[in-house]
């Protein structure tokens, strides 16, 4: 897979049109909010063109030479997810309009189908809003109980916690595969095993992790896997949820409508089979099938490089933030987590810091990252986060300790 | 501590003078940066006013506000403070627009226009508007309680 | 609105790439599949590439400039929606990811908030499986019953019967605006009107008719109403939802996940105002921004002359088929209906004539259209479907008349 | 009828027929073409055999289909017919595939093969695809049931 000659992180800026410019303010863009969205390379772009210029139609539909076209690339996207997480077939994968609506539709679909009052799901401390909110409303209608994964001292999954909590009511074990604020990772097989062990499905968001470390879903015993596009340099409005194909199988519809159904009578309907009968309506079309060059894109440049290349980052942004002065970071030992650097610079509220880095031309973000619960046992209500993507140097990591280092000044804090 | 703040009005920014820099400015990011520095400047309130009572909910940062009325005739004094600096900012401007009025001007005072004005309404994010129109509404609630 | 001149087909065309080339085969493409999805603009292709090349980010997330630009352009587009449909304010537009979705938001949200056992639904027997199967499955949750309003014998929406129908069990009243098959509507504000009256709320699945009829919320009386950006010039991956300010505000949330909280504990949580509630998790960003330019572009052109343009396709088509031996084409007379004509030609399968047609360029629709209860009434499994954009000419309707006597010849009914 | 069900493995295209057609067209929508070609020159079922016990589920549209056993040695022959002419192409392809061919032999035959030998199987949608395989199902199972 991997291409012959090792990319450099130039060749790689190239691809990526909106890396070429300054910004308005003509000051050059220093992208470090990777973790909320990635920004898309030219091969990207160019895809969902070609689908709007050459061969749009809408799919599934039409005998007609686009329709089939589309139907074709649908198909090769599909396959190249499923190549991505090794999943057995392609038909066990189902594009969804993102990570929240397949979670969404794992705790509406699934959730109703095995939760019974006493029930318990399982999540961890680190969980994003989307892998928590949907399992409140699902564990509000069927009496199930959320029981959360704490985090040890170095703020990791802790693994024997999770062995504790989980018994025979666990239904449902659904995790992160990386924290989108501590960087903190899970170890997926051994979880996975745990938690068949008592009976349980698990869940992994994958929405961090997919592209950091690609899931090997069959090998690791993975029971479904939601990610999004936007975040692995694909276009936006496109997500995928994997699944077995005998929980597939067994899991009721959610969305109801066109292409999911097999008949409609006046009071009932019966459903196609998988992945249709979860692709309810007109599916992102475009942005579905520019979800393949991203993938390639990222395959082509090979994930141990990116894995190597985002480390060197991580670790380079560690040692020089560890050095300000009242800067304090969340998240486990860099040799243990992805790219992603959370803090807060005492002081300093997260948004001022965050609008004085812009000032810069250093974007981060500020807030709660959708991530709330755990917040809560950070104990501060916002933080500063800098995620790392492929396209990003070492000079870019510089220019957001010097800029930290301005707005510390600006803040009359130095 | 009072006393502190009856001086304020003269060592703060007035109107005027905001609304001058704000034009000059007529840049958003640099506007928000002048905010900034507005709060910078922005004097301490009393730590005793940094309770559940005088939380302005609906902010994205911590903000607490009371008002009094000092004089007579009574003039209005808004003690506020946020952890934010952008958000004192806001609290700055909003101290120029309501100290050393009266309950029955302050009632008047058509806030929304002034920050039309600004063109500074366009630039706040939902939250912020929601916190700044948190804090709008506890004035003028204290301006029609004195008016009662 | 209106450009001072008219424009012309030649000059719309133009703007359209996808109709400057012939296809794979050498043929010239008569698109005339526009109610399964529409051909898109240069201005739609080109925004989408301006917000992935010049300042894509996640929304309402960031404070440097690439965010607020999302932000601002997002808030654009929900105004641009806002105007197209005469709602009230801009943050009654809720971004979905199209009319299905909006349709089983409506469903699963102000179905459970307000349904009770014995209440009744009601629905035509004109609807698209979206604005079914959502229904069917939200009644048999809560013990609600389906009504269908039937259509006369000229294939029309029944009022008289839809009157007869109401009652003070109604709760729900959820038509759509265009058969998607028949081309025929609905009398907008006299069924809001009666749907009132009752108590109950109405919805309007403006899927194919916002083009055509933009709808005019609050004279006419609509409560709820859902549209695809994909069948009204714009990207695939959106669309909308729009619901009357205190309507949304009584109604719960649907899907949980980031943006759509207030704050999140760890057994509940509390909700963001509309229309951030109702939408969890990252937007279709570049897909929701690049819905204004369809808008403006369609407003830009005229709806009466777009009107009236398509009038005239469907008139010379109408005519045209008549004339073929065994076509018969169910809808409406031409004088009350939109431009779609569906039909089914003695001795030959839909199934071959669309193919058929396709080896003449021609771009037609066969099966049940996802309209099942519909296709049973009209006593025949399948049918052909050709429906007319603002793109489309004179010719290109003889060319499917054309197509068909060719169709007829190789199928030896000729 | 059966009579002239008997002649047709002699009417119809032979497999290699097809099979050599296919590889001259060399385009996905010519092919198909072929399959409506060979669908009209189909002969027709008898009525008597159009009824919910021969029709084959899965199809997008209708398909009857039968097998019988004919002479001795028993050759298959599958009578069938579409309301569609793409349908009865397949059908066609089927019938010379399998006619004439014993129980033993009909259930060694693997039809993927011969449809991945034809680059046919890429270009028929999921569902007719469904449809074919429900047709192949009835004709191994009568095969089956013949051979106990
Ligand atoms: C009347 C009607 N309603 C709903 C839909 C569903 O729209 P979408 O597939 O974009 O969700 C369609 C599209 O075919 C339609 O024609
Ligand atoms: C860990 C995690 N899960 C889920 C999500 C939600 O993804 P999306 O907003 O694309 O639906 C995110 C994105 O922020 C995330 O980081």
């Amino acid at each position: 897979m991997a291409s012959l000659s090792l990319p450099t992180v130039e060749s790689i800026r190239e691809q990526f049109p909106i890396l070429q410019h300054p910004d308005s303010h003509g000051r050059d863009v220093v992208y470090l909010d990777n973790g909320a969205s990635t920004q898309k390379p030219q091969c990207v772009i160019d895809k969902e063109v070609e689908v709007y210029t050459k061969y749009y139609a809408n799919a599934y539909r039409g005998v007609y030479e686009f329709g089939q076209r589309i139907d074709d690339e649908l198909e090769l996207s599909r396959e190249s997810v499923r190549d991505l997480i090794g999943a057995e077939s392609k038909e066990e994968i189902i594009f969804t309009a993102g990570t929240t609506m397949s979670l969404n539709l794992l705790a509406y679909a699934w959730g109703s189908h095995v939760l019974e009052p006493g029930d318990e799901i399982i999540l961890s401390r680190m969980e994003h809003h989307a892998n928590i909110v949907p399992w409140q409303l699902i564990a509000q209608k069927t009496g199930a109980t959320i029981r959360y994964v704490p985090l040890d001292d170095q703020y990791r999954f802790d693994e024997q916690a999770f062995e504790q909590i989980l018994n025979s009511r666990t239904k449902i074990v659904s995790l992160t595969g990386m924290s989108n604020v501590l960087g903190a990772t899970i170890p997926v097989s051994q979880v996975a095993e745990a938690a068949h062990s008592v009976g349980a499905v698990f869940i992994l968001d994958a929405a961090q992790s997919v592209l950091h470390q690609p899931a090997d879903v069959m090998k690791q015993g993975v029971d479904f896997l939601a990610f999004s596009g936007h975040k692995i340099y694909g276009p936006s409005g496109v997500g995928v949820l994997y699944g077995k194909q005998e929980l597939l199988e067994q899991m009721p519809p959610f969305l109801g409508g066109g292409h999911m159904i097999d008949q409609v009578f006046d009071d009932h309907s019966t459903w196609a089979a998988a992945p249709a009968k979860f692709e309810a309506g007109t599916l992102p079309i475009a942005q579905a099938i520019a979800l393949r060059p991203a993938i390639e894109f990222i395959k082509e440049i090979d994930f141990d490089w990116i894995e190597k290349h985002e480390k060197k980052l991580l670790i380079r942004a560690t040692e020089q933030l560890q050095e300000i002065p009242g800067l304090k970071i969340y998240g486990p030992d860099v040799s243990e987590k992805g790219a992603i650097v959370s803090f807060t610079l005492e002081g300093a509220h997260p948004q001022d810091l965050a609008f004085l880095l812009n000032r810069h031309g250093v974007c981060v973000r500020h807030g709660h990252h959708c991530a709330m619960p755990l917040h809560e046992i950070l104990g501060v209500s916002a933080t500063v986060r800098a995620s790392f993507g492929l396209y990003n140097t070492v000079e870019e990591v510089d220019k957001l300790t010097e800029a930290i280092h301005q707005a510390r000044k600006k803040l009359r804090l130095a | 501590m009072i006393d502190r703040l009856r001086e304020e009005p003269v060592t703060l920014s007035s109107l005027e003078e905001i609304i001058d820099e704000f034009d000059f400015l007529d840049d958003s990011e640099a506007q928000i940066e002048y905010l900034i520095d507005l709060g910078l400047d922005l004097p301490a309130i009393d730590q005793s006013l940094k309770t559940e009572q005088f939380l302005v909910h609906g902010c994205q940062s911590n903000v607490w506000l009371d008002v009094e009325f000092v004089g007579n005739p009574a003039l209005m004094l808004v003690k506020a403070e946020s952890d934010a600096m952008i958000v004192n900012g806001l609290v700055a401007l909003l101290m120029a627009i309501f100290n050393g009025k009266t309950a029955e001007q302050a009632v008047e005072i058509n806030v929304r226009e002034i920050f039309d004005r600004l063109g500074l309404d366009r630039h706040l994010s939902p939250q912020r508007k929601n916190g700044l129109n948190g804090m709008v509404q506890r004035i003028k609630v204290a301006a029609r309680q004195q008016l009662t």
